[in-house]
């Protein structure tokens, strides 16, 4: 008999290997779309088709030389990557891939799922400010400034927008809310919910045209403006993991999670999850290559007197169909 | 089924929402949209007659408000027929306002609140609770309010509707005590749960609460001595009227009552009570009916008189009888205010019917609709009210009120004088709309100057492109409608032939359970004795009336003799019995001496001057105590910890001493 | 029970570490590792939904907004400056008063001791599996909070609004003098009034 | 896996101590306020355990309300540093004495 402890284990080292190999071919995925989009080839040199590029990418961030400013704060500035990196990682565990998940496809099917996500999510903020704080340069503070105050305004509009779901499917569990959308999936009668959920977790994940944080043609780099090397490569890694978290959190929610297309319950649910999931991941790239970045003030005006309110009226209006037809 | 229901209640108020949010571009859309949601809820209403005749008729919890209280609508005979009447005759006025309004500039807001007015009604008739009957109770009191103020650039108008709003909520107050008191006493707002429970009210507590109650019914349905707002509610645009203030609205009060039937049958001095106020308000309204001129002010107190007999039936327990005569009601009082409307639509805003006269060759479509209304009214052999008000009076008779008993058929007999004099005065002799006032003795009206400063047409509605006004309607539009109810003013009392063997009396079954006499029956001749002893006394009223104004001597001096009797009309009925004075001298005046002397006294030396003391001994404190404010925020820090540590150390022992 | 005693540890030493730092920013990260642990202990004591508040609210929102004051504080001015020490002898009253509560309150715990937990659920490490309406869940405490304690929630409502109203006031731009006009000259530094008058020595 | 409850309310007790000798001992404020948010953690867990030993979520409640009303605590005591900042470059519970009487 194995201990639990030990299955737990080598589970969670399979998902971080498959989640981590996951981020690096999206990087790849990105940078191959957004080139065919603007008619290049894209990377093409390292392996076919480009294939090893991610590999050599590692390889560079690995050996370059690991820079801390003078001014910076040695201990925090040394910290925050860390915290960054473990709240996006942490995340997959509580993610369901497919129907046995508390199986083989994911650690645990937590009661308060998605409000677990959103904890750790919230913790993730830390990572990016407190980099921005440390590094003792003023770009990044003001980088690292501007993300916590996007990122906890957006936060409201995207967990108003959840609460729809969590009404009609009446759990806060991932599995139960699948399940859930067995019928009719909630992007259907949630499609205000959607596209709130959408903008905000794109604002929420520092993504274009909401990458202010960032914003390299006013901030050189935002909040990473100091880091190089390695710590550099983990933010790298916590960003793009927070985008395949919030596509998973999408598919889960909106998209019916494993629940198969015109009834092909032939091919099994972890493949219609990985499809649902990649379609929304292009479809962020394809913002990405399509729309221009916000004027900072404009992002706010925008999340606290527009999406905010529709956002509540979602709610309230869905708290009263489902009231109303309970009855 | 439960979801036709839920359809009923909410299309008239789909309705006005689509009304409000749209009204300026549909302006007369508006009245079709208003009158095709309601009469579709008409016929939703009617598709539901089998489950609503059902055994406990058609139910549908909407909403748990607090565990426990689950509100909901409930469909049974009883809101069936209130529902089906306020639908049909309500769609048949909103047909003929589409008519009457057409060249008025706020049609759309009319129809919004004529809309909001049929939802709130049917809230009020369809909750199978207290607290929906309380919010109807009061919607039907804020539509009113809107409606008779409609016209909100007359002074009079504006006064009118505060002054219905103003009564109307001290019955609110006996309601909202009414539903305290039973919620207190048996532990339910649903109907069904306070009549299982209804041993738990003993007879003082019981009398109280249905006190209570009446005097909700008497504030709505103009009952003395809160009756005084009514007549003076017809300042609203007549289609108002006709729905508002004769068929629907102030029949509310028959309504709860007849709904809380079991809390009336055992409580038999409530019933004494509430029989005793119908008779003296039937009494009363026919005796001002007498001395009016204006058309609609008459029918107003005509009004107040039927609802009077209304009262008296479900009071005294009689139920199935006093609410046959609010649906026979229904009809024949809309007809007469609806054909009253096409009188005053012709003549151009013309109200006193000494200004009328030989109109029977000019209209004698409307002629007919108002001779079918008027001998329905009295209770001519045939129509329907002699139906319903037979059974109302004879039901004194077997309850054991002789007295109410004569009440009623004494004023069965004024009833038909009144309404033949006005019949006369406007139909027949000749046409006295070009002389002049003086000729006929019409005094300059006091209440016209009233108030000098008149309220601003709202600049929406001034900005608004003007209907044009000299477009007419279509007469079917309007007599479309007249018709209708005509017909059925005639045949209405139909369903009641036979008794208590009717199908009326069959459609109810036992919802009202039984009402034990108040006294030992009194019977002193039978049914048909009596429907022949009313009849008699309403053949003498129409012959006085006749000799007075219909003969053709009569006729030819009509002029001489409403010049005679307008100056001559005693001040007793100028002034309506004196009822809004002994109102403004026993609450009116006392409440603002009341005031004036908390102004004058207790605001600046009670009020003001305990604050000013306080602010002094405040601040002789703060002298004291400012020697401990060092400014410094750990000071206060460490106080506040020592004391805290005294609090601690206070429980430790204190736990250790037990 | 070893759980337990970790997170006690943990808890401590970063109650200690938070109140012994020089700068904010090492509080907060000792503040934040407080907060987990807390939450933590929270689910071992099957208050699942207090926990993610616990970790959403309180180090997701609260503690934020401490890192973004000292961010907006310390950008451009440098480091904290702190005057004189007005009140030098503060430290011995306040450790013996401390002392003496924290005895108190440990005299008193100690006199009624309330003996193991009573046997409930089996739960995982994030409380109940599976199961929505068991005590301290979502279901329940969303149960408890809009129908028996629905007042005091309005009240919180209430009082959120007050604070954000309060917060305008204080911290918002300063309304603008009508005599002196709408952009009225900056005056340095040096020339400002007084506003917190020194204390007299 | 069965702790004491007393051991819960006294590592309530010693947190709450930590965060008094916080209050009174530092003069930087937000610091100050960090040790009171302390407090309120301490308060809170001690709510909670009793809320588990008597299966009552009414202790739930109570610490929900405690961390609304610690947010405006958090957010009101934050405003007031940052308006002191502007006016007076220094940052020290000490030099805020302007209400003295």
């Amino acid at each position: 008999m194995i201990p639990w402890w030990a299955i737990a284990l080598i589970k969670a080292a399979v998902i971080l290997f498959v989640v981590v190999t996951t981020f690096a071919y999206s990087m790849l995925f990105e940078r191959k779309i957004m080139a065919w989009m603007q008619l290049r080839p894209g990377p093409n040199r390292v392996g076919p088709w480009g294939m090893m590029q991610p590999a050599a990418d590692a390889a560079k961030m690995m050996f370059k030389e690991d820079l801390t400013p003078e001014t910076a704060d040695p201990l925090i500035y040394r910290l925050a990557p860390f915290i960054s990196l473990v709240c996006a990682m942490g995340t997959f565990a509580i993610i369901p891939f497919s129907e046995s998940s508390a199986g083989i496809w994911g650690m645990g099917n937590v009661n308060a799922g998605i409000l677990v996500i959103f904890a750790l999510t919230s913790i993730g903020v830390y990572g990016i400010s407190l980099a921005g704080w440390s590094s003792g340069s003023k770009f990044p503070l003001l980088g690292s400034v501007r993300s916590t105050a996007q990122m906890i305004s957006y936060e409201l509009a995207l967990t108003m927008s959840v609460i729809g779901v969590l009404i009609l499917a009446g759990t806060t569990s991932l599995v139960g809310i699948v399940h859930a959308q067995r019928g009719l999936w909630y992007i259907a009668p949630q499609l205000v919910g959607f596209i709130i959920f959408i903008i905000a977790s794109v604002a929420e994940t520092n993504r274009a045209p909401f990458d202010l944080v960032e914003a390299e043609s006013e901030l050189v780099g935002g909040f990473h403006t100091e880091y190089s090397g390695l710590r550099f490569g983990l933010f790298f890694i916590a960003e793009y993991l927070n985008m395949i978290t919030v596509a998973c959190i999408a598919t889960l929610l909106f998209l019916g999670g494993w629940n198969p297309l015109f009834g092909l319950s032939i091919v099994p649910g972890i493949v219609w999850f990985i499809v649902k999931a990649g379609l929304f991941i292009f479809m962020y790239i394809w913002l990405r290559t399509t729309l221009p970045r916000l004027r900072y003030d404009r992002l706010m005006n925008f999340g606290w007197k527009f999406l905010l309110p529709v956002a509540t009226l979602n709610l309230m209006v869905t708290a009263a169909v489902v009231a109303v037809t309970a009855g | 089924m439960s979801g036709l229901l839920l359809a009923v209640w909410l299309l008239p108020f789909a309705g006005a929402l689509a009304i409000w949010a749209l009204g300026p571009q549909l302006r007369r859309g508006a009245g079709w949209i208003g009158s095709a949601t309601v009469l579709l809820a008409f016929v939703l209403t009617l598709v539901q007659w089998g489950a609503a005749t059902a055994s406990g008729g058609a139910h549908r919890a909407l909403v748990t408000w607090i565990p426990g209280f689950t509100l909901g609508l409930l469909l049974d005979p009883l809101s069936l027929l209130w529902s089906l009447i306020i639908t049909g005759v309500g769609g048949l006025i909103l047909v003929y306002s589409i008519g009457y309004m057409w060249s008025d500039r706020a049609i759309a807001r009319f129809f919004a609140y004529m809309n909001f007015f049929v939802f709130a009604m049917l809230t009020l008739v369809l909750s199978d609770n207290l607290v929906g009957l309380l919010v109807g109770w009061g919607l039907v009191g804020l539509a009113s309010y809107f409606l008779i103020g409609f016209w909100f650039d007359r002074p009079s108008a504006v006064e009118a509707a505060r002054k219905a709003f103003v009564i109307n909520v001290v019955g609110d107050v006996g309601i909202m005590f009414a539903v305290f008191a039973l919620y207190k006493a048996t532990g339910s707002i649903t109907f069904a749960g306070i009549f299982s429970q209804r041993d738990a009210l003993s007879g003082g507590l019981l009398f109280m609460i249905c006190g209570a109650l009446f005097v909700g019914c008497a504030a709505k349905s103009a009952q003395v001595p809160l009756q005084t707002w009514l007549p003076d509610a017809m300042e609203g645009p007549t289609p108002v009227s006709a729905l508002i203030h004769a068929a629907t609205m102030v029949t509310a009060g028959v309504y709860l009552i007849a709904r809380f039937a079991p809390l009336w049958n055992a409580s038999p001095p409530a019933r004494e009570l509430v029989g005793v106020v119908g008779a003296v308000t039937a009494l009363l309204g026919a005796i001002l009916g007498i001395a009016q001129w204006d058309i609609k002010r008459i029918l107003a107190y005509s009004t107040m008189s039927q609802i009077g007999y209304m009262i008296m039936g479900v009071g005294i327990g009689a139920y199935q009888a006093g609410v046959l005569h609010f649906f026979t009601h229904a009809f024949f009082k809309a007809g007469l205010f609806l054909t009253a409307g096409l009188l005053i639509h012709e003549l151009h805003d013309e109200q006193d019917v000494r200004k009328m006269g030989g109109l029977s060759r000019r209209m004698p479509f409307a002629f007919y609709a108002m001779l079918a209304g008027t001998l329905a009214i009295i209770g001519f052999p045939g129509f329907s009210g002699y139906f319903s008000k037979d059974a109302v009076v004879y039901a004194m008779l077997e309850h054991g009120q002789p007295a109410l008993y004569a009440v009623g058929a004494l004023t069965a007999a004024i009833t038909a004088y009144y309404m033949f004099r006005m019949l006369f005065l406007t139909f027949f002799g000749p046409y006295r709309g070009e002389l002049e006032d003086a000729e006929l003795g019409i005094l300059p009206d006091r209440r016209a100057h009233r108030d000098e400063h008149m309220p601003p047409v709202h600049p929406a509605e001034l900005t608004r492109p003007a209907v044009p006004v000299h477009g007419h309607a279509p007469a079917w539009l309007m007599n479309l409608p007249v018709a209708i109810l005509a017909l059925f003013a005639v045949i209405a009392g139909y369903v009641a032939i036979g008794g208590a063997t009717s199908p009326w009396w069959r459609f109810f079954g036992g919802l009202f359970g039984a009402a034990p006499a108040v006294a030992a029956s009194t019977v002193a001749f039978s049914e048909s004795l009596s429907t022949l002893l009313v009849s008699a006394l309403v053949a003498i009223g129409i012959i006085v009336a006749f000799v007075r104004y219909g003969s053709p001597a009569a006729q030819l001096a009509s002029v001489e003799r409403i010049r005679a009797e307008s100056l001559g009309r005693p001040a007793i009925f100028a002034h309506a019995f004196y009822f809004d004075d002994a109102i403004d001298a026993l609450v009116v005046r006392p409440a603002r001496s009341v005031g004036t002397f908390i102004a004058r006294f207790v605001d600046p030396h009670v009020l003001d001057g305990g604050v000013r003391d306080v602010a002094w001994g405040a601040g002789a404190l703060g002298v004291i105590f400012r020697a401990l404010q060092t400014g410094l925020v750990r000071s206060y820090a460490l106080t506040i910890l020592v004391g805290t540590a005294c609090f601690i150390a206070y429980f430790a022992l204190i736990g250790s001493a037990r | 029970m070893s759980l337990f005693y970790l997170l006690a540890v943990i808890l401590i030493a970063s109650a200690i570490f938070t109140i012994t730092q020089k700068s904010p920013v090492y509080s907060v990260v000792g503040l934040l590792v407080n907060f987990l642990a807390l939450a933590a202990l929270y689910f071992t004591l099957n208050a699942e939904f207090l926990g993610v508040i616990q970790i959403v609210i309180y180090s997701g929102a609260i503690l934020m907004l401490f890192v973004f004051v000292i961010a907006l504080l310390s950008s451009g001015v440098g480091p904290f400056r702190a005057g004189p020490n007005r009140l030098p002898r503060i430290a011995a009253p306040a450790l013996l008063t401390t002392l003496v509560a924290f005895g108190f309150l440990i005299f008193g715990i100690a006199q009624r001791p309330f003996g193991p937990l009573p046997p409930h659920r089996p739960t995982s490490f994030l409380g109940n599996v599976g199961d929505p309406n068991v005590f301290g869940s979502v279901g329940d405490f969303g149960v408890a909070l809009f129908t028996v304690q629905l007042l005091p929630f309005e009240v919180t409502a209430f009082i959120l609004m007050v604070a954000v109203i309060g917060v305008v006031l204080i911290a918002g731009d300063a309304v603008p003098q009508p005599t002196l006009g709408r952009h009225r000259p900056q005056k340095r530094a040096a020339e400002r009034e007084p506003i917190l008058k020194a204390p007299a020595p | 896996m069965s702790v004491d409850v007393t051991n819960y309310i006294a590592l309530s007790a010693v947190m709450f101590f930590i965060g008094v000798a916080g209050v009174i001992v530092r003069r930087n404020p937000l610091i100050v306020l960090m040790a009171i948010e302390l407090m309120f953690n301490a308060a809170n867990l001690a709510l909670v355990a009793f809320a588990r030993v008597w299966v009552n979520n009414a202790g739930h409640i109570f610490v929900f309300l405690v961390v609304t009303v610690a947010a405006a605590e958090a957010a009101i005591g934050l405003a007031i540093v940052v308006a002191v900042f502007r006016r007076a470059e220094n940052v020290d519970v000490d030099e805020v004495a302007g209400l003295h009487g």
